[in-house]
């Protein structure tokens, strides 16, 4: 059960904005039609491991995608990393605290900070960094977890924690309410594969759109979100 | 907020109306006949049955998707099936989501329809029966009209609950702009996006649309002079 | 009309238990059930009508057998074609009163009754002085009026055997003696059996081809042809009445 | 699947009982007295007021958790206050869960308990005044137990629902282990983990739990004997 | 006792239109409202007992003021003290015998009535032949048996006013005559005035101090005193009700 001339993109959320550019861009080269569906990555796996007919995968972690290619429902050939993004730390835009450093959260004047659960990829690496900087066992005790980046998000807005950790594309997404003061390094690399669906009766045009994403043109557009090249070793 | 008005597409909300409709009209069918069930017969287990029929209820929406996804999917039992014979799916189109929908309603209609049915007087019921009318004419003329008013309430809370449908739908049907994505989707796009002037615009007209259609069913189906 | 019943039923609710007995026949076109509150007249018409099912026994109308406990036959309720007032009405609170009366005249999947059924119903709201009320609910209806709306539904079906309980208590004396010679009419245009329930005396002699007593739950018949109840004094039932029990029981 | 018991932690299943019950009596009030409200009083716009106070029903509970932590919230016009005031904030506790369960279900018992309280037989109350009985106590000795069939099957409705409760309680509350984790939240995570047989352990003792609940309640608040 | 009752209420259901009209004023005992069906007899008691508001009149009991439109005054429901029994009896379905009849003794905050209480619950069920039924919910009673609950119900709670719509209709003559005797009984010791519906020549006979005829929901009075009204011959009302409703308002 696939249409002609349709490809169904499976995407993570967090690629929502730059990736309907993208499509448009396909669409009006190859003249096929991109359906997106947007929803987070381990959804989207679930999704796809159940039969439903997506051609493209686009997670925003590895893990997931090795879970996939694991289990046969990715062609493992196919996977390519295609993007790569930071993780960040971002206050409440109008904050009094002066924090500037993953270390100063360890002060008294923060109560609470906005963490990804291990679920969420964000979340994962979040703690990776904090455990190498031997900061994760002070910290833990303020942390409020929560099962989407845009959660955190939410509440550093509205001012609900007082710091919290998510992308730098997430970031910018919300650049007028919430400021970032500091990049989180000592974490694996946060890196975005896409990989061709299994089942998949397009895989021509499923390749043409990996494709796509990784020409230049595409890095392009994916830059302008936020994201940045992937450091292919 | 008002710059949002051009940025939307109306395609959410007639699929939204269409999916709800269809999923309250499988949800007032399936609720009142199990409702009419378990009111007018006695077996054991009778409550369980009943408490089991309201897990739809219980279960986190995304979770429930999760297991209708294993049911319906080209790898679960039914989904395989109806794929094989009849080269059926409704993964990712919209009959998934009005499938989703009727699944987390239902229990809405049967719970209301069972009381209001335990409710209705048997002595009209028998009445009814003299004047020669056989089961289903004594179920269409007379049990079902006295307990309208109950069904019909469970029926608008199942159509606001099929409306707002968002986590089983999400995992059945995907969030597929223009093919599945109904506004409670749209919203949580917007959301995701970090549009928020837009998710606040579609949540107005979801809240208005929804107003609207309940405020003209009860005038419409509501019976007042009894 | 030959009606043959012979039914036992008990009837338990918490601590409380009452016990139905009733054997009577008639042939008779007229059959009236006389008794004490609480003796077990509205069940034994229920019984009749099949809205309860007795535990043993027969029900005979003209030779059709509606219940036997024995052979295991027991026509269903809406096949007995039955016209039955019960003594609360239970008119339909959803119909008016045109709707009401036509109940029994509609099938299921017409939308509308057809000329002559309409003019049937016109016919009998005359008849009963209720066409004012057509297009009311029953909610505002006095007393007297639901229980002409109620009497009308039942008898508009043109059934093959009336039961009627208490049918004009509601009523004014004026109104009752109306309504009575109504059904005489009635029950001599269409030749329908009528068993009625009544406390009234003037019912009992216009009716009273054939009078039942029922008490406690078990029947004592008394046979009064028409042409002799106009001889026997007032209240002789009632008088009848008076005796205990166990002096009815071993009569 | 067996192994999965050893991971379980029951504190979530203590948590979410306590959220869910005292959300459901908070559900039951504010159900019964609006339902009571709308049923017995005549004013312009009643039906539009009814449909907006279904509005919970409608909105994707993360949309309503977002909309709740706005009002809630330390920035909110009621959540400042609140803190502000008596230094309380019912964000990130289990009181924030209960208000957004309570939120997502009041809807259910309303709607119910509107539908019962019009089935009510206006002559029972008007005897009972005439027996001396004031307004409040022909309420509680008349109409509330005649209407209560509807009410109840409302009221669980609403139960299952705050135990289903997640979406908006997630945002209100956050999901902290061994603080604000309900059940609910315990299986999506387990879900999202795509540890499937926790997750399957967690929804088998959420439907156990549930469907004893209910079956219990049904036992004893159910009135079977008129 | 003394009545007064002057008011005036438009019904409208659809375009049916019923317009109640109703003036009578009596210093009797025993008042009786007598006239055919739908004549507005039930809607007047119902005004007096305060579940109708007339659009214009007064209505006074032994100098209290119940209702006056031109002063706005009009006594809640519950704090009237009027005993009501109404014609569809209405029993509570949720209670048992036990508790309908008790219901008016006992307030909401009380968990049970007390021992005198109990006691007067007691006493008017054997005086009512219902001590059986204690237990028993309403649905499983038969017609007599519930009116005789909904009249010990209205009775128990010894109000300043009774209001009877038809309290006899469905008992048989033995209980009726008996009931009848209680009611005056009662009446005597209490001395509470009564204002009862009938279309029984008995209780007119019985009762009949005054007798208010009602028809097309307009009154007409006629003083029977009840030293005088043994004289008057049987089916005397009834026969003053074949006049038409013109002769009658002309009177
Ligand atoms: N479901 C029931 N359970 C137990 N007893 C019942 C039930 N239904 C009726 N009864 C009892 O059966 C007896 C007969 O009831 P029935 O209604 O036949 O009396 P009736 O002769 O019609 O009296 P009335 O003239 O007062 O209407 C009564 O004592 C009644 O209380
Ligand atoms: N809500 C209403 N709307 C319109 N008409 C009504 C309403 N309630 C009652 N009526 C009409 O008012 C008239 C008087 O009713 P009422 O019940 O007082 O009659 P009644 O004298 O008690 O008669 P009965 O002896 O038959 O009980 C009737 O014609 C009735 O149909
Ligand atoms: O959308 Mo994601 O996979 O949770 O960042
Ligand atoms: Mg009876
Ligand atoms: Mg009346």
């Amino acid at each position: 059960y696939t249409v002609e001339n349709e490809l169904v993109v499976s995407a993570a959320a967090s690629l929502t904005n730059a990736f309907k550019e993208l499509g448009k861009k396909f669409e009006s080269e190859k003249g096929v039609k991109v359906v997106f569906n947007f929803a987070a990555s381990n959804n989207l796996l679930q999704q796809i491991e159940k039969g439903a007919p997506a051609d493209v995968f686009a997670s925003a972690d590895e893990a997931t995608v090795k879970k996939g290619v694991d289990s046969k429902a990715l062609l493992g050939e196919s996977v390519k990393i295609f993007v790569s993004n930071s993780l960040v730390m971002v206050v409440p835009t109008d904050s009094q605290l002066g924090l500037t450093s993953t270390q100063q959260l360890t002060g008294d004047t923060v109560k609470k900070i906005g963490i990804g659960s291990d679920n969420v990829p964000a979340g994962r690496y979040a703690t990776e960094s904090l455990t190498t900087d031997k900061l994760i066992d002070i910290l833990k005790p303020k942390f409020i977890y929560a099962d989407s980046v845009r959660q955190v998000l939410d509440y550093v807005q509205k001012a609900e924690v007082d710091a919290g950790f998510v992308y730098a594309s997430d970031a910018l997404v919300a650049k007028d309410k919430v400021k970032v003061v500091a990049t989180l390094g000592n974490h694996t690399p946060i890196l975005y594969p896409i990989a061709i669906v299994t089942d998949s009766q397009q895989k021509d045009l499923a390749e043409a759109f990996i494709n796509l994403v990784r020409s230049e043109e595409g890095l392009k557009i994916l830059t302008t979100f936020g994201f940045s090249k992937p450091d292919t070793k | 907020m008002f710059s949002a008005w051009s940025e939307i597409d109306w395609l959410p909300l007639w699929l939204t109306l269409k999916v709800a409709s269809i999923a309250t009209l499988i949800a007032f069918m399936i609720g009142i006949a199990l409702g009419y069930l378990l009111a007018r017969t006695q077996f054991w287990g009778k409550e369980v049955l009943d408490a089991f029929l309201t897990l739809p209820m219980v279960l986190p929406p995304t979770v429930l998707g999760f297991y209708l996804l294993t049911i319906f999917g080209k790898k679960g039992w039914l989904g395989g099936f109806l794929l094989e014979h009849f080269n059926y799916t409704l993964i990712f189109n919209w009959h998934g989501a009005v499938i989703a929908s009727a699944v987390v309603s239902y229990p809405l209609v049967f719970k209301s329809a069972r009381a209001a049915f335990e409710g209705v007087d048997a002595n009209f019921e028998n009445v009814a029966k003299t004047l020669g009318q056989n089961r289903i004419a004594v179920f269409l003329r007379v049990t079902f009209p006295l307990a309208w008013r109950g069904i019909l309430a469970g029926t608008m809370l199942a159509f606001a609950r099929a409306m707002g449908e968002f986590g089983a739908t999400l995992m059945v049907a995907g969030n597929i702009p223009e093919r599945t994505q109904t506004l409670s989707l749209a919203v949580y796009d917007a959301v995701q996006a970090g549009n928020d002037s837009l998710a606040n615009v579609l949540v107005l007209i979801t809240s208005i649309v929804c107003i609207t259609v309940l405020v003209i069913a009860s005038r419409l189906l509501k019976s007042n002079h009894w | 009309m030959a009606i043959n019943v012979n039914i036992r039923k008990h009837l338990i609710e918490k601590h409380r238990r009452f016990e139905l007995n009733v054997q009577f026949q008639a042939s008779t076109n007229f059959l009236v059930l006389f008794g004490p509150s609480g003796a077990g007249k509205s069940l034994t018409l229920q019984s009749i009508a099949g809205l309860i099912t007795p535990e043993q026994g027969t029900i005979t109308i003209n030779n059709t057998i509606l219940f036997d406990s024995q052979t295991h036959i027991n026509i269903p309720v809406h096949c007995r074609n039955i016209g039955y007032l019960p003594q609360n009405y239970a008119l339909f609170p959803h119909l008016t009163v045109m709707d009401n009366i036509g109940f029994g005249l509609k099938k299921f999947w017409q939308w509308s009754l057809n000329k002559a059924e309409q003019q049937r119903v016109q016919d009998i709201m005359h008849l009963f002085e209720i066409s004012n009320l057509a297009n009311s609910f029953p909610r505002s209806l006095s007393g007297g009026q639901q229980q002409r709306v109620a009497l009308a539904r039942a008898l508009v079906c043109k059934p093959n055997l009336l039961l009627l309980d208490e049918p004009f208590a509601a009523l004014n004396p004026l109104l009752r003696t109306k309504m009575r010679n109504e059904l005489l009419q009635i029950q001599k245009l269409f030749n329908t059996p009528v068993v009625i329930i009544t406390h009234d005396q003037a019912d009992v002699d216009a009716f009273g081809e054939t009078v039942v007593i029922i008490d406690d739950g078990k029947a004592q018949q008394i046979y009064n042809h028409k042409n002799r109840i106009r001889e026997t004094p007032d209240l002789s039932i009632t008088n009848l009445m008076l005796s205990n029990h166990e002096a009815l029981n071993e009569a």
